[in-house]
């Protein structure tokens, strides 16, 4: 039993870093909780403890899949590449938000504390091998999202995203709850590994309705990834949250979602039965629509945040093309996007949040002749940009090459289509930023005081990765060939 | 004689019930008590199921873990709902509508 | 000579990066940067010509480093017959262009950046024998020209570039889902992006289960690469970027666009298309022609009612590849063999006019025939700029096809070519040359004829630098005019080759 | 005598070489290299007298032709094999052609140094006279249809930029467009040809074309309905009609004299629009098999009558004699329609001769007086007398007087082409063929003849032009070449007999010289020869038959002998019926313009004046109607399709369906949520009471009923 428990507590290890850097961190809140006091020590703080836990995800990696925890949790290399995302996610909007004024300064190590207790829930969510610790892992995950959204506590924009946000939450967080207690019900375990075997058995009426909870289930998933109909909070949220807390919402509670959303379509629907037929079928629906309307209506939008919110949201329908295919390569497409998409995300956000900061407004014409001002932002902003349409030789294109290429290979050809005609939508959008930052004139030539050189340093160390991992994907491709789930 | 079935016709009513108080209701508190009706019919769900069924725990546990986060989620959500009172002096929904196309 | 195609293609990437890191004010040694790197550029083009071997129908000098072993991808360069004559062109045109750019003055540094950038794509374009580092290059391609356009370009600018761009985007990435289904259906023995792997009709029995119906993965796959060249091309009816590009785009990045860009259409046609699905093609080539033959005659009315000469140019363009699109389809070794030449002379001449053109609006600053208001827009530029004139001549009479100039030869072949195969079509489409000639004829004659316009008489006729980079061009149109044999004798093993492999289905 | 590419390419390379030097040196060489294109048409001159001094001379059989060959290039690689040759090819016609254009051709450059010296342009003339003759005689020298294209286009190139000569005016602009275009309606027509050919035979060589159609591969041939043979040799005519402006697309040449005269002379005159003749005569064979003999007499006809015609009211010199070429390039055309082949190409060269000497001889007065119309003029016998012989002759010599060249060769036309229209056992219907060749015979001498007497007789009409002419001197550039051209317009250099038929001789029969060496190629003579490489030097002289023993051993008997009484009763009229109309045009000419007992045609038919004054609207048809208010319109309406339509709505309409789809989901937040849900109004209020009280809220609460809408229609689908 203690044997159990010490392994347990090993693999365990950067989870319980990191609850540990949150208790550190609300200790050393409350040693600078005066007003005006500089932060940056606690920002190092966190950025030391999220730099150990990445440390020893990173030697986890190696290590051969097993559960711990008496089954509650499982640790593999897939959970724990989705948790390295989800790390270095969480560490790029801590310092968004170190710089940004999006979050007011006497808060912004609140925002450390909730951002790393958010990654906590991510990280329980990524390797939750029970519906209990699932359960737990988005609530976590939730309720901290809320508190961040109203982050901006002076901005009733803010307060409404957060209070919409928790309203929505909770309602698919209890439809999702119903599900589960029918799916209990039937199959008499919260154990993944103990329903799993159960499902095959089922018949006839039953099996409607084991699929119908699972339905509901799949609301709370769908919510947390934004899928298409569950999509509705999140441009409202994304827009009244502050940009850091934008940005961290469209890597990290995703990225958990998507793992969640993986481990179940694989434990359960990896058979060729009925209700995997159901269930593929649905995420077939699922990712065209979900690209289809981000896409579409990221065209119209003003505000850059809103048009990212919306492209994330076509994102998330390309990611789930890879858990369409069930299969390892598919697992293996949606790690290496989401590695992309994470370095572009932040670049964006960054880029925009420095202008929101300077101008008070995140509309487009905020980036009206940038190359004029600031040439190399530009040229990176407009380099992620071109990334997220899945231009070559950026890491995006290669991102979606890997998404299609599984789809390709199962012969989901519609769906390849769909994204195909879906990335052309995207293009348009992202192009007509690109047109404003270098097409049009600025009225004026001063430089923006935001871009510090610190900030564009560290904007183009961001953007670097972008390039490189479009062009020497090699390697990173066997890291993510390694992306074992731990399936019984 | 109560059986699951009653167990489960009552969540079902609750369940109902919560969805349509979150729907038609304006008061933000109310609608954070329809969330309430929500989990709390699963949560009678995993109790019925545990007794009926299953014959173990974990139902059980289930229950005891969603009373505690419902009132963590109550929690934040009042929190939040009183912040937008302050900044709006009222809870009436409709007020809601500020972030949009 | 080893490693010479990746000189080739990293050496106007190293020049870029010479522009870029010249200090920024300092515009003469930039233009010199650009201009002394596309002459080493085009010496290596010219040294690979001396170093291939005419005889070897296949690919040859070939480099292959692995890259991505997941997906057997690999930096895999080679050259053959078809793609020479490109290359060249590409070396050519684009050492002239730059001398044609000395006028810019707006950003000089990003100008002549971005034009190397794009020579570096095109060449991998044609170098590629990885069909997804061939897919990378054809896409990393928009973006230079997507600034080069919108930064650089005319008043509509931002509407053109984002259409070229948007137009061409959409075609590709219907294609890059046919590249991609290609490379798990080569799983029998090949299972790679390996181009010259998949040649060979090896998909002619697959089917593919869509909605319920099986269908011929040739046929269906045909038509996601078809899509994607012929909007490239383009045939009729993809055409309409063409004229706003054109119209929008700076003199340099027109001629680029016309020599060399649009080539690459056909010339995925001949690499890709035709060769991995020779059944489909076959079958197909009916449509092909057909589309070819509507961008000929469509092309030439429309070109005829233009009143600003670039955008008659432009539609000439539309007219002028549909011979290829039609010598293409005609698929025996004439056709085939008039197909690329024409390729590669259409390249020269109407580069030819898209300087001319350039050259005319630096002084004029406008282009019109004749004036939205009904006023002549020039007049008499013959008096005035007598060697304007006879280049003007050269390069016109080339573009409609007259005898002696280079593109009569490749005309007269396609028309051999499709005579046997589309009778009827060989009939319309000469129509098509007679109104090539007329929309030329009639635009020169009003521009050039008659008494000189007091706006005209100010300007100067070309100087030094302009009949320097219109002579090579001259030349060639000339030479090639009468003695095609060097370019045919380039292309006419791997045109052979391919002509056989199509003669089977 | 031995030939190889040294003693042959000259002819074609000397003026080619003068026009490359002139282009690029003419301004810097002394009095702008127009020594060096004289003296370049001179050797080619010399190296054609050559040719034909052998040919002519009797050193070869009739029937010898040279015939060398080179690969322009090969496309043979793998499996297939397709290959391009070029190479010369000359027989007796040819060698007289070359004659015929060199000597032509250097007199006109003679004469050019006198009247381009004071232009402004004079080395530019002789880089493009050079160009045209090099091109002209490259054509001559092809020995397949596909280098004659390229030269016939070149020329039409040198034609197109000589009569933009003065490009200053508007008009040269427009004349030099409509020459080029209507022409190259031809040449795409004769392309076409070429290209149905080139699939039959697998190469467009004569003499390959020629054993083809012995071998009878165009016998059912079959291409778009009709025989390959018919459609081939009516591309290949249409080319001829373009070329030597038969009707209908004769309207280019009148508006070709927008041109420097010289270039009138030789490329509008004697020899360009000759090669369209040419060109007939050596396909002939081909036109015979596609049973085109009737149709291309008949378009000659129409030509020739036509447009003497239309020349009765020309009141401006050069529109005179530039619709006397048409005209006479109609009776070629007849010539090659009716099968009097020899006769055709005699007048294709007694033609040149005398129609260069007209045009020269107007270029004399028009450079002396400074004026072209004639009604202006009058009178100038006297100031240019020199002129005025050469002129003289040449008009006797195109109205067909005896003694003269033009008698010889038209009236042996007629003569021919009275045997085929009502002799010869056709239907009666094509007696019109030469009953509109004599009636347009009577037109020739009639408007020739107006055009002397008005210019050169009566009484000066405008004494400021006249006292301007200066007297005309001797001088080697000037009048010199009219005068050698006069001498070659009398009758006997071209045939021993006074009308070229057997009757009449007035020498023997060795100077019936023309006669034996042009004959229509005997197909079956071709069969099986083989080509020569270009380099071989010609050793196969010897081998030849002379024409009597071959015609003996082939079993060759000329015409039945029915025939010869018929051909030789045609003749005879024709030719009695020659003199008679020849007299009686000059005469009726002499009455109204001399005399002036008969008043002038226009006072007397005033509508059917105004028609010839328009040129019977073909002008008006084909500029006016056809291309101003059909093509432009066309145009204008497809390009604003193009953009206006197709590329606005269906290709930038998808940018347009996605805002669409995007306005679609605000309209449904903003109308169905918020106007009907939240403010109950609407047509369904009633309809979805119910529905519409659950979703009447905010917009959050839109979210959860779109939520639970979904699930529950989920789940309904997957319990289907």
């Amino acid at each position: 039993m203690i044997d159990i428990l010490k392994l347990s507590v090993q693999l365990y290890a950067p989870e319980l870093v990191c609850v540990v850097l949150m208790c550190l961190l609300l200790v050393a809140e409350a040693m600078h909780h005066e007003e005006g006091t500089d932060r940056t020590k606690v920002y190092l703080l966190a950025t030391l403890g999220l730099v150990v836990t990445a440390g020893l995800l990173i030697m986890n990696l190696g290590a051969a899949p097993s559960a711990a925890f008496y089954n509650a949790v499982v640790i593999d290399s897939f959970g724990t590449l989705m948790k390295l995302i989800m790390v270095l996610g969480t560490l790029g909007a801590l310092w968004l938000a170190h710089s940004s004024k999006d979050i007011y300064s006497n808060l912004k190590s609140e925002f450390a504390v909730m951002a790393v207790g958010t990654l906590i829930g991510g990280m329980l969510l990524a390797s939750a091998n029970n519906m209990l610790t699932l359960y737990l892992g988005i609530e976590i995950l939730s309720i901290l999202s809320y508190v961040m959204t109203s982050l901006k506590r002076e901005d009733s924009t803010s307060t409404e995203a957060g209070m919409k946000y928790a309203l929505y939450g909770g309602l698919t967080a209890g439809v999702m709850l119903f599900g589960m207690s029918h799916i209990y019900g039937m199959l008499g375990s919260i154990q993944f590994a103990e329903i799993v075997p159960k499902v095959a058995e089922l018949q006839g009426a039953d099996q409607i309705f084991l699929m119908a909870s699972f339905l509901l289930f799949f609301a709370g998933l769908g919510y947390k990834i934004s899928a298409f109909p569950f999509h509705m909070w999140s441009p409202d949220v994304y827009q009244g949250a502050p940009i850091p807390v934008t940005a961290f919402f469209a890597i990290v509670p995703k990225m958990a979602g998507m793992a969640v959303l993986i481990r179940v379509s694989h434990l359960f629907f990896a058979g060729d039965g009925a209700l995997s037929v159901s269930w593929v079928g649905l995420l077939h629906v699922v990712a065209a629509l979900t690209m289809t309307v981000g896409n579409v209506t990221a065209i119209g939008q003003d505000s850059v945040k809103r048009l990212l919110a919306f492209s994330s949201i076509g994102h998330v329908g390309m990611m789930i093309m890879g858990v369409v295919v069930l299969n390892e390569v598919g697992t293996r497409a949606i790690i290496y996007y989401g590695m992309a998409y994470l370095f572009m995300t932040l670049v964006a956000f960054w880029i925009t949040s420095v202008l929101n900061d300077t101008y008070g407004t995140d509309s487009q014409a905020v980036f009206r002749g940038l190359i004029y001002r600031h040439p190399v932002m530009a040229i990176m902003m407009s380099i992620v940009l071109f990334s997220l349409a899945g231009m070559p030789p950026f890491s995006g294109f290669v991102a979606k090459f890997n998404i299609l290429s599984v789809v390709i290979e199962k012969k989901y050809y519609g769906l390849a289509f769909i994204a195909a005609l879906n990335s052309v939508v995207g293009l348009y959008y992202y192009m007509k930023l690109i047109k404003e930052m270098v097409f049009s004139k600025a009225e004026t030539t001063e430089p923006v005081a935001g871009f510090t050189d610190s900030t564009r340093v560290l904007i183009v160390a961001l953007t670097i990765p972008v390039v490189m991992m479009g062009i020497f994907w090699d390697g990173l491709m066997g890291l993510s060939g390694g992306a074992k789930l731990f399936l019984q | 004689m109560i059986s699951l079935a009653s167990y489960l016709v009552i969540s079902m009513i609750l369940f109902v019930v919560g969805l349509m108080v979150m729907i038609a209701r304006k008061n933000i508190v109310a609608i954070l008590l329809g969330i309430e009706l929500v989990l709390n019919a699963a949560a009678l769900n995993f109790v019925a199921y545990s007794k009926f069924v299953t014959n173990n725990l974990d139902g059980h546990i289930f229950a005891l873990f969603i009373i505690v986060v419902a009132a963590a989620e109550a929690a934040v959500g009042l929190a939040i709902v009183i912040r937008f009172f302050q900044l709006k002096e009222t809870i009436h929904i409709d007020e809601a509508t500020q972030l949009r196309n | 000579m080893n490693g010479l195609l990746s000189m080739i293609l990293w050496a106007p990437i190293l020049g870029m990066l010479a522009v870029l890191v010249i200090p920024k004010g300092n515009d003469n040694a930039t233009r010199w940067t650009a201009l002394v790197s596309t002459a080493i550029t085009f010496a290596l083009t010219l040294v690979l010509y001396a170093n291939f071997d005419q005889s070897i129908p296949g690919v040859q000098l070939t480099e292959t480093l692995p890259w991505i072993s997941q997906f057997h991808i690999f930096y895999k360069l080679g050259i053959d017959g078809i793609s020479l004559p490109m290359t060249l062109l590409n070396g050519l045109l684009f050492f002239l262009c730059i001398m044609s750019s000395w006028t810019v003055e707006k950003n000089l540094k990003g100008y002549f950046a971005l034009l190397l950038m794009l020579q570096s794509t095109v060449f991998g374009v044609f170098f590629s024998l990885d069909f997804f580092l061939f897919y990378v290059y054809w896409e990393v391609m928009l973006i230079p020209m997507f600034f080069l356009i919108g930064v650089w370009g005319g008043e509509n600018r931002e509407y053109a570039a984002v259409k070229f761009f948007l137009y061409t985007f959409f075609g590709s990435i219907v294609m890059l889902v046919g590249i991609i289904a290609l490379y798990y259906a080569t799983g029998k023995g090949v299972d790679s992006f390996d181009i010259i792997a998949m040649h060979g009709g090896k998909f002619t029995d697959m089917t593919v289960h869509i909605f319920g119906t099986d269908f011929s993965f040739e046929r269906l796959f045909f038509w996601t690469m078809f899509l994607g060249f012929a909007i490239k091309v383009p045939v009729f009816p993809f055409h309409t970027w063409l004229p706003h590009a054109h119209v929008q785009a700076p003199t340099a990045v027109s001629v680029i666009l016309a020599g060399v860009l649009l080539k690459m259409g056909t010339y995925g046609f001949l690499r890709f298309s035709f060769p991995i699905f020779p059944a489909a093609s076959v079958e197909y080539s009916t449509i092909i022609g057909v589309l070819g033959l509507i961008s000929v005659i469509y092309g030439a009315l429309c070109a005829m009612a233009q009143d600003d000469i670039k955008k008659l140019i432009a539609y000439s363009s539309v007219s002028h590849m549909g011979f290829v699109m039609m010598g293409m389809a005609a698929m025996n070794t004439q056709g085939m063999n008039g197909a690329v030449l024409q390729m590669f002379n259409h390249g020269t001449s109407t580069a030819m006019m898209f300087l001319l053109i350039g050259v005319l609006y630096e002084r004029s600053h406008h282009r019109w025939i004749v004036r939205p208001d009904g006023t002549k827009g020039f007049g008499g530029l013959y008096t005035q700029m007598p060697k304007y004139s006879i280049i003007f001549i050269i390069g016109m009479f080339a573009s409609m096809g007259l005898p002696g100039l280079s593109g009569f030869i490749s005309e007269a072949l396609i028309f051999l070519g499709i005579y046997p195969k589309f009778t009827t079509m060989t009939v319309l489409a000469l129509i098509g040359l007679l109104l090539g000639a007329a929309y030329l004829l009639w635009a020169f004659k009003r521009m050039f004829f008659g008494e000189v316009n007091d706006e005209v008489k100010e300007y100067d006729d070309m100087n030094l630098r302009e009949v320097a980079y219109m002579v090579p061009l001259c030349i060639c149109v000339v030479v090639f005019g009468i003695f095609p044999s060097p370019i045919l004798n380039i292309m006419k093993a791997s045109v052979g080759q391919l002509v056989d492999l199509l003669s089977k289905y | 005598m031995e030939y190889s590419i040294g003693n042959i390419a000259p002819i074609f390379l000397c003026p080619f070489f003068a026009f490359v030097i002139n282009a690029f040196f003419g301004k810097k060489l002394p009095r702008q290299g127009d020594w060096l294109a004289v003296l370049a048409i001179f050797i080619s001159f010399i190296f054609s007298l050559r040719i034909f001094l052998d040919f002519a001379g009797s050193t070869f059989a009739t029937d010898y032709y040279i015939h060398k060959v080179f690969n322009w290039f090969d496309l043979s690689a793998g499996g297939q094999t397709f290959k391009v040759d070029m190479g010369i090819y000359i027989d007796n016609m040819g060698a007289i052609m070359l004659l015929m254009v060199t000597g032509v051709a250097t007199l006109i450059h003679l004469f050019s140094t006198w009247y381009m010296h004071d232009d402004p342009r004079y080395g530019r003339f002789f880089v493009y006279v050079s160009l045209f003759t090099s091109a002209m005689l490259g054509l001559v020298l092809s020995d397949n249809l596909l280098s004659v294209f390229i030269f016939w286009e070149l020329m039409g190139f040198c034609s197109y930029s000589l009569i933009g000569f003065y490009y200053e005016k508007e008009k040269a602009g427009d004349a030099s467009l409509k020459a080029f275009m209507t022409t190259r309606v031809g040449d795409v027509f004769f392309l076409l040809g070429i290209v149905a050919i080139w699939q039959l035979v697998g190469s467009v060589n004569f003499v390959d074309i020629y054993a083809a159609i012995a071998e009878g591969k165009f016998v059912g041939q079959q291409v778009l309905g009709i025989s390959l043979a018919t459609f081939a040799g009516f591309c290949v005519f249409m080319g001829t009609i373009g070329k030597s402006a038969q009707f209908p697309l004769q309207v280019w040449l009148p508006d070709a004299m927008m041109g420097p005269t010289p270039c009138s002379a030789l490329i509008h005159a004697a020899t360009m629009v000759a090669a369209g003749v040419y060109l007939s005569l050596r396909t002939y064979p081909l036109m015979v098999a596609g049973e085109l003999t009737q149709f291309i007499a008949l378009i000659g006809a129409i030509t020739a009558f036509g447009a003497a015609t239309i020349a009765l009211v020309q009141t401006d010199l050069k529109a005179v004699l530039a619709f006397s070429t048409i005209s006479q390039l109609g009776y070629m055309v007849m010539g090659v329609g009716v099968g009097s082949y020899n006769a055709a190409f005699m007048h294709l060269i007694t033609h040149a001769v005398f129609k260069a000497c007209l045009f020269l001889s107007a270029g004399s007065i028009i450079h002396s007086v400074h004026e072209q119309e004639m009604p202006k003029l009058g009178g100038l016998r006297k100031k240019l007398p020199y002129t005025f012989i050469a002129m003289m002759c040449c008009t006797l010599a195109i109205a067909g007087v005896p003694f003269f060249a033009g008698f010889v060769s038209k009236d042996r036309i007629l003569g021919d082409a009275l045997f085929w229209g009502v002799f010869a056992g056709q239907s009666k219907i094509w007696a019109i063929v030469p009953i509109l060749g004599f009636a347009g015979a009577f037109l020739t001498a009639f408007y020739m003849f107006r055009m002397m007497f008005l210019t050169f007789f009566g009484k000066p009409r405008d004494h400021h032009i006249y006292d301007h002419c200066h007297e005309e001197h001797i001088s080697f550039n000037s009048n010199v070449p009219l005068l050698i051209l006069t001498v070659f317009t009398l009758g006997f250099w071209y045939c021993g007999t006074l009308t070229g038929q057997s009757f009449g001789k007035v020498f023997g029969s060795k100077t019936e010289w023309f006669k034996i060496l042009v004959e229509a190629p005997r197909v079956e003579r071709f069969v099986g020869r083989t080509r020569e490489p270009f380099s071989a030097v010609d050793t196969r002289v010897k081998a030849e038959l002379p024409k009597a023993v071959y015609e003996h051993q082939t079993g060759y008997v000329g015409p039945a002998a029915g025939d010869e009484h018929g051909i030789h009763k045609a003749h005879l009229i024709g030719a009695i019926a020659s003199i008679f109309i020849a007299f009686g045009g000059i005469f009726l000419a002499f009455l109204m313009y001399i005399k002036g007992s008969v008043k002038p045609l226009a006072d007397t038919f005033s509508g059917w004046t105004t028609a010839l004054k328009n040129r019977y609207y073909f002008d008006d048809f084909y500029v006016g109607v056809v291309i101003q208010k059909g093509m432009i319109p066309f145009n204008r309406f497809l390009a604003w399709f193009d953009m206006g339509v197709y590329d606005r709505f269906a290709i930038d309409g998808w940018a347009k369906v996605n805002r669409v789809a995007f306005r679609a989901s605000r309209w449904f937040d903003d109308v169905v949520v918020d106007a009907i849900g939240v403010d109950g109004t609407g047509v369904a209020v009633n309809l979805f009471n119910l529905v519409l009280r659950i979703v009447q809220s905010g917009k959050i609460q839109f979210y959860f009923v779109v939520l639970i809408l979904t699930l529950a229609s989920y789940i309904w689908t997957i319990n289907l």
